[in-house]
């Protein structure tokens, strides 16, 4: 039953983050007690490449998706043994593989009562009964020959399910979709780049700061026919506030990398938009970067929470942005409360509370032919979308952080459908002091960590607050860790085959055992970044990873397996 | 002032030809270009009448002594007052050196303060230098009136127009001689130059630093149009390329953005988005077609596309195998993309 | 003493001639020919045009069509998937260990078809000849040529040592990256 | 060596016996290996002189071949591809291969002779100089001919030249044909000022030295300075191109300007490089023509001095349309104009000396005379392209070729050909035909200034240089036309000089020591000199040696005839200080010579060439240095 840590805390049905539902009855789980915890089970997928979907639990079951070509698991724990129930594997159009910017995986399938809602990487998105695994319905969302992928689970909002579309690499024209659940009918479909009607723009958009404002501006912000092609993905987390019947998104960076090609402020790339869930209207946006340089895009984790804010009681947006900020903002309006950096920033200055602008750093600007040297954050962003997860325990934002830096030169780009529309060199380093990764506790309030834990490679297996004060999660080397929630102390470890690039679960079975899975999975060298063969010797290797994370050992086996873990 | 006239007007027979689309030094069309030209005077003039002193000299020096009967061969002979009034004379002759160059230096120095000095606000037009074809950036405060175009910048007359230049690949040079000296384009630097058309005229253009194969055709044509006329053609810039008239223009387009051509040009308004080569949105509208190499006729096009490297032989665009039907189509479509 | 000379001479001529030959303008025919390529069944390895061989394999020695080829590979996007040869949603090339092997035909084959797996078919974007000179290039990547006629560094960002500084294939060890 | 009493001097012996035994102790060996070996600067110097005319006469048809080309609008005479490589050759071989060596090769001949000593110091060094010289002229020779001639022009500008934009190894043939000439220039150099400095006969004071020597001098000086900064440039693009270095590529902190400035910093001084020996040339050969000294000797000292310095401060105005900041400019401006206060006292001070001369009109005079008409011009021209604004216009188009081409050849190649006719006498014993003489200076002079003085027009009109073609609708059709007809007539002359000469070293009247009775020392040894060059070494007393002791040159004596004997004197006063043996000749700077070229020629493929070429390079300059107790180990 235990939904409660599901990656994105894209909470379904009512509530919000607090109290989801489902809560673990007791915490078993305590600094105390997770020193016992032991291995009870293994299951390999059999797939080779990075997963970064992790376990979710539907009902009794344990499901477990694999990266494309896709496989859904439905699993059973029975007396701490594994079984399959059943499985699910959609043919799969395998020229995806292509236009898949990075990695074949993306998290599974959202949870409508009897229904799981899954999107594939090759643009399906497909209903199955949760009891047999039967496909119900199978609607095209992204299509894969103009550069489109899926890329985020989607999204249940009362009886729509959204979903958004990937590849800003490959110069799509972002877009988010409702479909009627029962049918898959499509509802509406929104753009993030073009005209009012398209990007869903009317009387009721009301942005919090005028600079959002503006007739058409996703045309007139772009050079002539740069829109339709301008990225703008709708790749990161969804989330539905059914309180306000808003859905919110982020919009992915502006396309091509090269900035010189689209002059302009480039809306509604690089930005956060809250939309009525039932027509899709823009209700308020927010630019994180007009004329975005360094890949802010909107796609980092998402959440939410409602909390005292200076005295005041505030529905909270919490964005953990690729500019390696942490935003607040009032869900309602738009309006950005506060700003802080949690990983080393030098690209910007900040961001001006009045005006909601980013400050760009002078010497850190790009364009093209030229080479800006030790930007930070790198434009692989800081940030998984499942990377950050809100304790209401500790009130703490656990956040799996990249602290990687990076030296860039736009280059020419030209746009050819369907291959990689990006203009850019890329060369990710080390930042100036401290690790390539931190699990980072931060204190929303205060604007700073409350705590960090340096890790020698980045952190992409999502944080898991329990509420017991535990939090685990997983390293690229191996380890699934267990450290106090409060302050950071390391509890307990575990070093398992491969790299973990995804957030672990937590669940109890029927019987009453908690237990908590991860699945481990690196892919190849350079993980979820990259495809397997892939020779770091190359700095420009994976979008410049090759240049970090030369050197690093490759895992014995980087393909998936879940572990399951109890107390005794 | 009337002395300026007086050289230009003696300069003017030099510029052979002096009709529109020349491409002189001596044919000033901007007051830029008229500076440089009366520089270019003032300096001929000084230095031909040096040069004539000095000949003058050598050749009386030469003449004075022949009729002379040939003395004892004497060469030490010597007569000291005389060699140093020989030798107060050369003295004078470096000091009038020194004045005269300094002079020159002077005046360059004034020549290059007029020229940095503009007035109004500037027409900003980027210019990108590539092997070997220019693209045309219009800018505006307003990027979705942004225009690129190729080999071609129409400017306003009266209006002065500010080049950015950069370059792709290799080092160009911008050069238009009727209206301002030339300035390179350097990859990995940003330079500038300011010009103002003063009459309506087309100015030809040329790649003045050597750039490679087909640096010889990398020519482009500086349109200087009254300002309505000016905006009234951007507005028609703005505009997606013309749809066509009829089948054949119609297939055209088919092969336009179903085979090669697509990969490396854009024509907005259909599937061809490709930036490696020029924009052919308004390809028609143009003066020229392959960088100044031949005049934008139906006929032209078809050859171009049919054989570009027998044209320009080692330029980039490679020769795409087409059937008679298509290339004719697809000629028919490009002239009609005004 | 002398014939011998000459011989060399001769022998120098031609190995300069074929490496540093620029033509500029393949004919028509030519390029029709070079495009009968004759794969085998799997569409690894097979056998190249006849015209290829008599031309003497003039896309993998000869420095100005390498040259080009690499300017393709830029322009051509192939970089957004396989980087400088390091690869990221592509594989890696500089490794040398392709999916479908270092043949030419293999590789003509890839670009011109496409491959399943996401290798989108280059047919109606790069024209035979261009097809050929990336073929050339691409195996620089992998090391396959002689690296007097591979091309240098390109003037951007340095990822690797360029195709020229590169060690043979044969100094390989197998793959660093599985 | 038998049969000569040790120590033997010319003192003890009569004048007879004196020659026959310098003659035995400096002769060459007869055959192959004996040419091979020689170390005498006469032989060498001849040599140099003959494979520079050859590359000059290269050159010419390369040029030749370009005016076809341009001949008519849209010529379809050679491709693109091919008059790129012609024009690059033709500046390439121009500069570095004729304009350059022919210069020092005079100088490897006359210095010696015109300072009074009986080889020039290094002498080994000197062979090899010509073989790496001759090595570098091959490598581009050879290339051209395999179609593998560098297509990037003379200035070879990154990046066109870098790794990205020359694919193959054109532009790295460039790149090491500079790097041998360089090294054969560097070496003359160091020659002849040790030569200048502590060879010249006793008594030849500072202010005594002839102005060729002078010229020389100061020309040297410039080469070791200037040298280096092509030689960085040129290695640095090698490596650029070869191993991947940054030092022109700007994504990694180079930079493409870079090139220039080290390129101009060597470029501009070339010019001075090629022109000072031209004017000491002058300076040299006017007395003998107008029957006087030269006026003002100290200020044509000082000028060739102070040119050589200002020389170095004048880079920047071919680089004025690059962006530069304007107050870099405007310097650069100044200081371009301010060469033009000595190049000015340099004339002023030759028509004070014609002004109380004799005129006598022989063919090296009419050179001079066109000289003077031509350089002024050229002169003039460059005044203009120092100045910014106007360079602006004028930069890179055919205005500029027109200037320098009157700077270079009416400035360098008609006092060369001047001092052909006037020193010929000297090294081949036997006079150039007076008749073709004039018809030479005649047909030379006018096509000349036919070819190139439309030449002006053609850049104001808007002519770039470098085009290998332009349309029927420019209006350059007619002009061009005009220069390529022109330039044959120019060809014409060079074709009977080249005639004249060949046909004078067989059938020219015998010349005698002193045909032009000129004052300087060379003239007081025979024509040709003997390889000893003079029996006796002569004593100086003034600047006109030979017209202040008209009948007996007083001599020094007492070297030894066994072994070669040279007399060592001071820098400023040149009074004897020393005895030193001069080596004798050598296989070993051959063999140096061609391992260093394969070092360099193999460097172009492989950076390991280096490593494994030093190793032959290596053993051949220990062979060179090893003591083998022969007299000069002794000394």
């Amino acid at each position: 039953m235990a939904l409660w840590a599901a990656l994105f805390l894209a909470v379904g049905g009512a509530g919000r983050a607090e109290d989801a539902p489902g809560r673990a009855p007791a915490a078993a789980i305590t600094p105390e007690t997770v020193r016992g915890l032991r291995l009870v089970s293994t299951f390999r997928t059999g797939n080779p490449q990075a997963h970064v979907a992790s376990p979710q639990v539907a009902g009794d079951r344990l499901l477990v998706f694999t990266p494309f070509p896709h496989t859904l698991f439905a699993l059973k724990v029975e007396a701490g043994h594994l079984r399959v129930d059943w499985t699910f594997r959609p043919d799969g159009n395998r020229m995806v593989e292509g236009v898949a910017c990075c990695g074949l995986g993306l998290p599974g399938p959202a949870v409508a009562g009897d229904r799981l809602l899954l999107n594939t990487l090759d643009g399906h998105t497909i209903a199955l009964d949760a009891a047999t695994g039967r496909p119900l319905w199978d609607v095209p969302s992204a299509a894969v020959p103009r550069g489109e992928t899926l890329a985020s689970a989607p999204l249940v909002a009362g009886d729509r399910v959204i979903v958004g579309t990937a590849g800003d690499d490959f110069g799509i024209r972002g877009r988010v979709a409702a479909l009627e659940a029962g049918s898959g009918r499509p509802l509406w479909t929104r753009f993030s780049t073009g005209s009012d009607q398209d990007v869903g723009i009317g009387p009721g958009f009301a942005p919090f700061y005028d600079r959002d404002l503006g007739r058409d501006a996703g045309v007139t912000s772009w050079p002539p026919g740069g829109w339709e092609r301008g990225g703008g993905s709708v790749s990161g987390t969804l989330l539905h506030d059914p309180e306000l019947g808003l859905v919110f998104h982020g919009t992915g960076r502006p396309a091509p990398i090269n900035p010189d090609q689209r002059p302009g402020g480039n809306r509604w790339s690089s930005g956060l938009f809250a939309r009525d869930a039932a027509t899709g209207a823009a209700r308020w946006f927010y630019q994180l970067a007009s004329h975005d340089l360094h890949g802010v895009s909107g796609t980092g984790p998402l959440l939410m929470t409602d909390r005292d804010w200076k005295g005041v009681r505030r529905k909270l947006l919490i964005h953990v942005g690729l500019s390696g900020y942490v935003y607040v903002l009032d869900r309602v309006t738009g309006e950005v409360l506060s700003a802080e950096p949690f990983v080393p920033v030098n690209a910007s200055r900040g961001v001006d509370l009045a005006t909601g602008a980013l400050l760009r750093s002078d010497n850190k600007t790009t364009r093209i032919g030229t080479m800006t040297r030790d930007v930070c954050p790198s434009l692989t962003g800081p940030v998984t979308p499942g990377g950050a997860a809100l304790s209401p325990e500790t009130g703490l934002l656990y956040i799996a952080t990249s602290r990687l830096c990076m030296d860039i030169e736009p280059r020419p780009a030209t746009y050819m459908q369907g291959t990689p529309f990006t203009g850019a060199n890329l060369r990710a380093k080390r930042p100036p002091n401290g690790s390539l990764g931190a699990l980072v506790a931060w204190d929303l309030a205060a604007g700073k960590p409350a705590w960090t834990i340096q890790e020698d490679l980045p952190v992409l297996g999502g944080p898991l607050p329990l509420p017991g004060g535990v939090v685990f999660y997983g390293t690229y080397d191996g380890y699934l860790k267990a450290v106090g929630a409060r302050d950071g102390r390391v509890l307990w470890q575990e070093k398992l085959a491969s790299g973990i690039v995804a957030a672990p679960t937590f669940f109890t079975a029927p019987d009453g055992a908690q237990y908590v899975s991860v699945l481990a999975g690196q892919g190849g060298a350079l993980g979820p970044s990259a495809g397997l063969e892939v020779d770091a010797r190359d700095a420009t290797a994976a979008r410049g990873l090759g240049n970090v994370l030369r050197g690093v050992p490759p895992p014995e086996d980087g393909g998936g397996a879940l572990y399951l873990f109890a107390l005794p | 002032m009337r002395l300026r006239h007086l050289i230009v007007s003696v300069l003017l027979p030099l510029a052979a030809g002096g009709c529109a689309g020349s491409q002189s030094a001596l044919d000033p069309q901007g007051p830029n270009a008229a500076s440089l030209a009366w520089l270019i005077g003032a300096f001929t003039i000084v230095c031909g009448i040096v040069w004539l002193l000095v000949m003058i000299v050598v050749g009386v020096a030469l003449l004075r002594r022949r009729g002379a009967a040939e003395p004892a061969d004497t060469p030490l002979a010597e007569d000291p007052g005389r060699e140093r009034r020989k030798g107060a004379v050369v003295l004078a002759a470096v000091l009038a050196t020194v004045v005269i160059v300094t002079g020159l230096t002077v005046i360059s120095y004034l020549a290059t303060h007029s020229l940095t000095a503009a007035s109004g606000e500037p027409l900003v037009v980027r210019l990108r230098g590539y092997q070997w074809w220019w693209e045309v950036t219009y800018t505006s405060p307003s990027p979705d009136r942004f225009v690129t175009s190729a080999n071609e910048i129409r400017v306003p007359v009266g209006r002065p127009v500010r080049l950015e230049l950069s370059a792709a690949d290799v080092i160009h040079s911008f050069w238009v001689p009727s209206l301002a000296g030339k300035q390179d384009l350097i990859p990995g630097r940003d330079n500038q130059l300011t010009f103002t058309a003063e009459r309506p005229g087309i100015y030809r253009a040329q790649c003045a630093e050597f750039c490679g194969v087909q640096h010889a055709r990398m020519a482009l044509v500086v349109v200087a149009l009254p300002p309505d006329e000016f905006a009234a053609w951007l507005d028609g810039q703005l505009r997606d390329a013309a749809t066509p008239a009829n089948e054949e223009e119609a297939a055209g387009r088919e092969v336009a953005s179903g085979k090669a051509c697509a990969a490396c040009h854009t024509i907005r308004g259909t599937p061809a988005a490709g930036t490696l080569g020029p924009d052919l949105t308004h390809v028609a509208s143009r003066q020229t077609i392959a960088a100044g190499t031949l005049p934008t006729t139906r006929g032209s096009l078809a050859a171009w596309i049919a054989d570009p490297q027998g044209v320009k032989p080692g330029n980039k665009m490679p020769m795409v195998p087409l059937s008679a039907d298509e290339l004719r189509a697809v000629s028919a479509y490009m002239a009609s993309l005004k | 003493m002398k014939r011998r000379a000459a011989l060399v001479m001769a022998v120098a001529m031609l190995v300069g001639c074929q490496r540093e030959q620029r033509d500029l303008r393949l004919d028509p025919p030519v390029a029709a020919a070079l495009d009968q390529v004759a794969p085998t069944a799997n569409g690894i390895g097979g056998a190249p045009p006849d015209v290829y061989v008599a031309l003497g394999g003039p896309y993998e020695s000869n420095a100005y069509n390498l040259g080009e080829g690499k300017r393709l590979y830029t322009w051509f996007n192939c970089k957004g998937c396989h980087a400088d040869g390091g690869g990221a949603s592509g594989p890696a090339l500089m490794d040398g260990w392709w999916r479908y092997g270092a043949d030419p035909v293999s590789l003509f084959v890839s670009l011109r078809d496409g491959r399943p797996n996401g290798m989108p078919a280059y047919r109606d974007k790069l024209t035979t000849e261009q097809i050929w000179q990336l073929v050339g290039y691409v195996q620089t990547i992998g090391m396959a040529s002689a690296t007097t006629a591979a091309p240098s560094r390109n003037d951007e960002m340095q990822s690797r040592p360029a195709e020229n500084r590169a060690p043979a294939a044969a100094d390989l060890p197998t793959p660093p990256s599985r | 060596m038998t049969g000569i009493p040790h120590d033997l001097r010319d003192t003890e012996v009569d004048r007879d016996t004196v020659e026959r035994r310098l003659a035995e102790t400096w002769r060459t060996r007869r055959g192959f290996w004996g040419a091979i070996a020689t170390v005498d600067h006469k032989i060498i110097g001849r040599r140099y002189i003959v494979t520079a005319f050859v590359f000059l006469l290269l050159g010419g048809v390369l040029g030749l071949l370009m005016r076809w080309q341009l001949a008519t609008p849209e010529g379809r005479a050679l491709g693109p591809d091919l008059y790129n490589q012609v024009f690059t050759m033709h500046g390439a071989n121009m500069m570095f291969l004729f304009a350059v060596p022919v210069m020092e090769a005079m100088a490897v001949y006359l210095v010696p002779l015109m300072v009074g000593t009986r080889n020039i110091a290094f002498p080994r060094l000197n062979a090899f100089s010509y073989w790496i010289y001759l090595a570098g002229g091959l490598l581009l020779w050879v290339a051209f001919a395999l179609d593998m001639g560098p297509d990037i022009g003379w200035f070879g500008y990154v990046p066109l030249s870098g790794p990205q934009y020359a694919p193959g190894k054109r532009a790295d043939i460039w790149a090491q044909m500079i790097t041998f000439t360089e090294i054969a220039a560097l070496a003359v150099a160091v020659e002849i000022v040790v030569t200048v400095f502590k060879q010249r006969a006793p008594g030849m004071t500072l202010d005594r030295i002839p102005l060729f020597v002078w010229a020389m001098l100061v020309t040297s000086f410039i080469v070791m300075l200037a040298m280096p900064a092509i030689m960085v440039g040129s290695t640095s693009l090698i490596l650029d191109r070869l191993v991947g270095t940054h030092f022109f590529n700007p994504a990694e902190g180079g930079d493409v300007l870079l090139w220039q400035h080290l390129f101009w910093f060597f470029g501009h001084p070339e010019v001075y490089i090629i022109f000072l020996p031209a004017t000491g040339m002058i300076s040299s050969m006017l007395p003998a023509f107008v029957r006087r000294p030269v006026f003002g000797y100290l200020a044509l000292v000082l000028s060739m001095v102070t040119i050589g310095i200002l020389s170095f401060g004048l880079w920047v105005h071919h680089m004025f349309t690059t962006g530069l900041p304007r107050l870099g400019e405007s310097f650069f401006t100044a200081s371009s104009m301010a060469i033009a206060v000595p190049a000015g006292v340099q004339i002023f001070c030759w028509i004070a000396t014609l002004w109380d001369g004799r005129p006598v009109f022989r063919t090296p005079f009419l050179f001079i005379l066109a000289f003077f008409f031509t350089f002024v011009l050229g002169g003039m021209t460059g005044v203009m392209v120092a100045s910014v604004p106007l360079d602006t216009q004028v930069h890179d188009t055919y205005f500029v070729v027109a200037h320098f081409h009157y700077v270079l050849i009416g400035g360098a190649v008609f006092p060369l050909l001047g001092a052909v006719y006037y020193w010929y006498p000297k090294i081949v014993g036997r006079m150039m035909s007076e008749r073709l003489g004039r018809w030479v200076a005649g047909l030379i002079f006018v096509g000349f200034n036919l070819a190139f003085f439309p030449m002006h027009i053609l850049g104001l009109q808007g002519m770039p240089r470098r085009v290998y073609t332009y349309q029927a609708d420019l209006p350059w059709g007619p002009l061009n036309m005009f220069v390529s007809l022109s330039s044959l007539m120019l060809a014409a002359g060079f074709l009977l000089f080249f005639i004249d000469a060949v046909r004078s070293a067989r059938s020219g009247p015998p010349a005698g020591d002193n045909p032009w009775d000129s004052p300087s020392l060379e003239w007081a040894t025979t024509s040709p000199p003997p390889p000893y060059n003079f029996a006796r070494i002569p004593v100086v007393t003034g600047p006109s040696p030979l017209w202040e002791n008209r009948d007996e040159l007083p001599v020094a004596s007492g070297l030894r005839l066994d072994r070669r004997e040279i007399v060592i004197t001071s820098v400023a006063d040149a009074v004897p200080e020393a005895r030193e043996s001069s080596p004798r000749d050598s296989l070993w700077p051959f063999w140096a010579a061609l391992t260093t070229s394969v070092l360099l020629i193999g460097s172009i493929f492989s950076p390991w060439a280096v490593v494994w070429g030093s190793i032959p390079v290596a053993i051949a300059l220990i062979g060179w240095f090893w003591p083998k107790g022969t007299p000069e180990d002794e000394a």
